[in-house]
């Protein structure tokens, strides 16, 4: 069974509470090799995407609602973690294409073409302590799982798990992009917020799928 | 955390709109979205300036339009690139047809917004040049950073840069002169004290009664080292030697030094910093043909400082000289 | 204590020569004793300005020194006001033959330092004459209290007098017109933190984190009133409220507003500060004519703000607009 | 026996002693109610006078180097101690006049000299919390003393004596002169720091004339 807007717009709702209610440990997480805002960011951007849920047209796919999100990050959040995330969405948004439902496959593709934009962007590789440390093993993992013939719902929660994976394992690199690459070696130890809220992300993506298709 | 704030959410936004009150002659302050314009833009066949970038380094960049400087500022969130938006205005609102150039301290952050920015400018057909300023030497320029950060330099590129574009030069050439300076500042800075963002509400780093962080930017990071306290004049050689061995400095050649208070610094302080700066510069035989001393970019109430030295040649000291008119830098007029 | 600072017995003499090198084109800086002197002096036929007190309060009066202010600066110790010796230093070096105003703020040691220099200059057959500030509203003016304390409102006298200087106006219009302007000028200030002075190398009082000292002054003595956190709004009005009462200031009235940082409050706080002062003042149908925003009369590295009123009448607008070329206020040329 | 310039001198020298012993005592007390530097204010006083002594002329008496003492302090100190304590010295000075040798009666009278020098330049009056409130008691118990016979040295010790007293007692006042009564009430419970340097001086002059006339 595939997943549906119903799934896309819970998604949104559970990204801006799991997101709140990780506020200010993502704030910490950024504090110690950053700056201190990454959970205000994102705050602010999916506090304000929320209310625009409502003035979603009726037949609206997934693909339009990862389109409001790309667009509202963009203009809200600001910081490097902006355009990030958006471009991320917006590739998302483009990968879903107009289909009304995601099935496997399409999640997996969807998740990957996040990740390209992303690096697209960042030009961040694999081991710099970023986001993209997250995002890699999660599209790896969609990619496997759906190979292996596993519905959406299957397929995000082995995206999540690699992503949260892939967040703890950020804690001894040497961070070489964003903020956290001014401080050299003293980057070591700490979790990269990026890596954080992307698995928090991808989290609130698999509960809500399984919420939906009742799994 | 003790501010003189309101709600924290609507820091950056109850503070330009009292900046637009008190400099009404010199801005005009827009809120939906944030930024800041010179009261005449546009002007016509004049090159538009914009900057901007996460607040809490004021007077930058509000405090530096007006006649000379910037033609807009755009300030983000406290220590937050602003989104894509406000920059948009911002070049829309000072383009006088002869284009627009965007000057962007190196951070992803503002890099990625500002390339936004540029790009839907570019398709409401205004050109737009960038120039990313990265004149702090405590980040190894390398592919293993995001490259060195813009901090103190700033100033000087947007003030000189600035009297090149009232001149009348053209946008190739204001983007030129600007490139010109970013390449010839260095800087280097160290904090005694982290500072507290407001919507964080705790200091951005944990430091010791007898702890001095060096290598630090403006955003209340943490720096590269940390050592104990030492006396002014070699906290002083600490910034120095890395600056002057950089780009590199040397006898004969005629310098701006710029000693930047983070914001908590008292001046008693920072002139003291520059009496031991100027003595150095001297000992080794270049001239310090322009100084700047204050708080000109800072971490809110950091106590700290940063040394910037700019090589200077005949052009910029005539255009660091031209007449300039803003809130925080004034002279000539 | 953390400071960027060699020997605490030496930090004015360092921080004052440096001062002198950075700004060499406006000043001129003796030792011994220690005084700033304008680089023109003495000018024949004007009025010589002098003012002074304990350093630790900078800009004030090194960074006024210059055309169209001060023409001399006597800084003593941190917080200690000079002796006469270099008091009358800088009024010899500056009298011009058409007499020399001493610009004192009242706390007995200034008040008794400046008369003993006057007396001393008086048998060198200068003329001198004082004129006391007292603006700060926050310590009652009566019988058992030194008198009013001499604030920010004395930044306002410098400027303001020294246009009349510059315009030629004789010793007695220049005290005159200075007095008028102490005469409407209001401050009452705030603290968030204490400073620490370099030789006591401890906080000047200790406060909560959650603590606000009302009507303090600027030497790190405590203020009259200890409140717990609030809004900047209402801070703001805490500091108007006793301002306005007292002139008192009315419809129809039309002032300078000025809002000053007492060294390590943020630019940020300031402006947002202002923003809630100048809708009061609107509110009361007062015309907010001429602003001032920034650090410049301090306490160190104290956080805090002062808010003054300055009622303007249009003798002391001209004035004001006037050219001031010095290295912290500075337009006109 | 009468108090002559090796008193003179020797009460200078322990003067600069009991100031710097108790520097940091100063301090503290003018930063409960004032601005912290009255220590830091005398010590720079009192230690620059120490090596002008060695250049007094031969033949000099106690009221020339009171006289030193006051120019030095003058000069040197700066605040509102500077003039008040030079004041003080001077008219001191002044009062002992060429007398190579000071007895009871005359100590009491140059006490009293500097008293009303103080009073002269600060308007002060008894209880407003300034030195003042030290001063006094002990120009009163040292003309008591004088009156009653006493020798110089006695005169001087029962002047500490009071100058003490004087300086615990006002500790309950409230402040009216000098920058303590900007504190207004707030000033009660704390000890005035000019009173308390006063006391230190009074009791180096006892201690120096016990000790010069080996009593
Ligand atoms: N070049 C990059 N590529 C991928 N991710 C990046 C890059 N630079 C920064 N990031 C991510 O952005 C996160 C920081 O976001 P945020 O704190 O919101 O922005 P800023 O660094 O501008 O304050 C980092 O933790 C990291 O995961
Ligand atoms: N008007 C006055 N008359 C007598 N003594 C005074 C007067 N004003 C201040 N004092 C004394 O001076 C002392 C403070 O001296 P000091 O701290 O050196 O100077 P300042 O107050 O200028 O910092 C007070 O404790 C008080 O005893
Ligand atoms: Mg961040
Ligand atoms: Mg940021
Ligand atoms: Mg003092
Ligand atoms: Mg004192």
């Amino acid at each position: 069974m595939g997943l549906d807007i119903t799934w896309a717009v819970d998604w949104v709702r559970r990204s801006a509470d799991v997101i709140a209610e990780h506020r200010v440990e993502l704030i910490r997480l950024d504090r110690d090799i950053g700056d201190g805002d990454h959970g205000e960011n994102l705050d602010r951007g999916f506090t304000a995407v929320v209310p625009k849920l409502d003035d979603l047209a009726a037949g609206s796919t997934p693909g339009d609602v990862l389109k409001l999100v790309a667009m509202t990050l963009i203009s809200t959040v600001g910081g490097a973690a902006g355009p990030l995330y958006g471009t991320a969405y917006l590739k998302a948004a483009a990968a879903a294409g107009s289909e009304s439902s995601l099935d496997g496959e399409a999640v997996a593709r969807i998740l990957a073409a996040a990740r390209d934009g992303i690096v697209a962007r960042g030009k961040a590789e694999s081991g710099d302590k970023t986001m993209i440390d997250a995002w890699t093993p999660a599209v790896d993992a969609a990619a496997a799982a759906a190979a292996s013939g596993a519905d959406a719902t299957a397929v995000l929660a082995a995206a999540a798990d690699a992503a949260e994976a892939g967040a703890v394992a950020t804690e001894p690199l040497v961070a070489r992009k964003g903020r956290a690459s001014y401080l050299g070696e003293r980057s070591v130890g700490h979790r990269d917020p990026g890596a954080q809220s992307t698995a928090l992300l991808l989290r609130a993506a698999a509960d809500a799928a399984s919420e939906s298709t009742g799994a | 955390m003790k501010k003189i704030i309101n709600d924290p959410k609507r820091v950056v936004e109850e503070s330009v709109a009292g900046f637009g009150r008190a400099h009404a002659d010199l801005v005009r302050v827009e809120l939906e979205p944030v930024h800041v314009v010179r009261a005449d833009a546009p002007i016509a066949g004049k090159v538009g300036l914009v900057s901007g970038g996460g607040s809490g380094h004021e007077p930058l960049h509000a405090g530096y339009v007006g006649f000379g400087m910037l033609d807009a500022a755009v300030p983000g969130a406290v220590f937050t690139s602003p989104t894509p938006d406000p920059i948009l205005a911002a070049t829309k609102a000072v383009d006088g047809g002869a284009g627009v150039l965007h000057i962007v301290k190196n951070y992803t952050g503002d890099v990625l917004n500002f390339e936004t920015a540029a790009e839907l400018a570019a398709m409401d057909g205004i050109t737009v040049r960038a120039v990313v300023t990265d004149d702090d030497v405590a980040v190894k320029d390398s592919l293993y950073t995001a490259g060195r950060r813009g901090v103190a330099g700033t100033v000087l590129v947007e003030k000189i840069a600035g009297a090149a574009a009232e001149r009348g030069d053209s946008l190739d050439e204001v983007a030129d002169i600007a490139e010109r300076v970013n390449a010839n500042a260095r800087s280097m800075g160290l904090a005694l004290t982290a500072c507290v963002v407001p919507h964080a509400g705790e200091p951005s780093f944990d430091i010791g009664d007898d702890e001095i962080e060096i290598g630090i930017g403006i955003h209340g990071e943490p720096g590269r080292e940390r050592v104990g306290l030492e006396p002014a004049d070699r906290l002083v050689d600490r910034l120095l030697e890395p600056i002057l061995s950089d780009l590199p400095y040397g006898e004969g050649d005629r310098v701006l030094l710029f000693v930047n208070g983070m914001g908590g610094t008292p001046q008693v302080e920072l002139y003291l910093a520059y009496r031991r700066a100027d003595e150095v510069l001297r000992e080794r035989g270049i001239t310090v043909e322009r100084s700047l001393v204050g708080n000109y970019i800072t971490a809110l109430e950091m106590q700290g400082m940063s040394i910037t030295l700019l090589k200077l040649d005949d052009e910029m000291i005539e255009l660091w000289d031209a007449p300039v008119q803003t809130a925080a830098l004034r002279w000539g007029r």
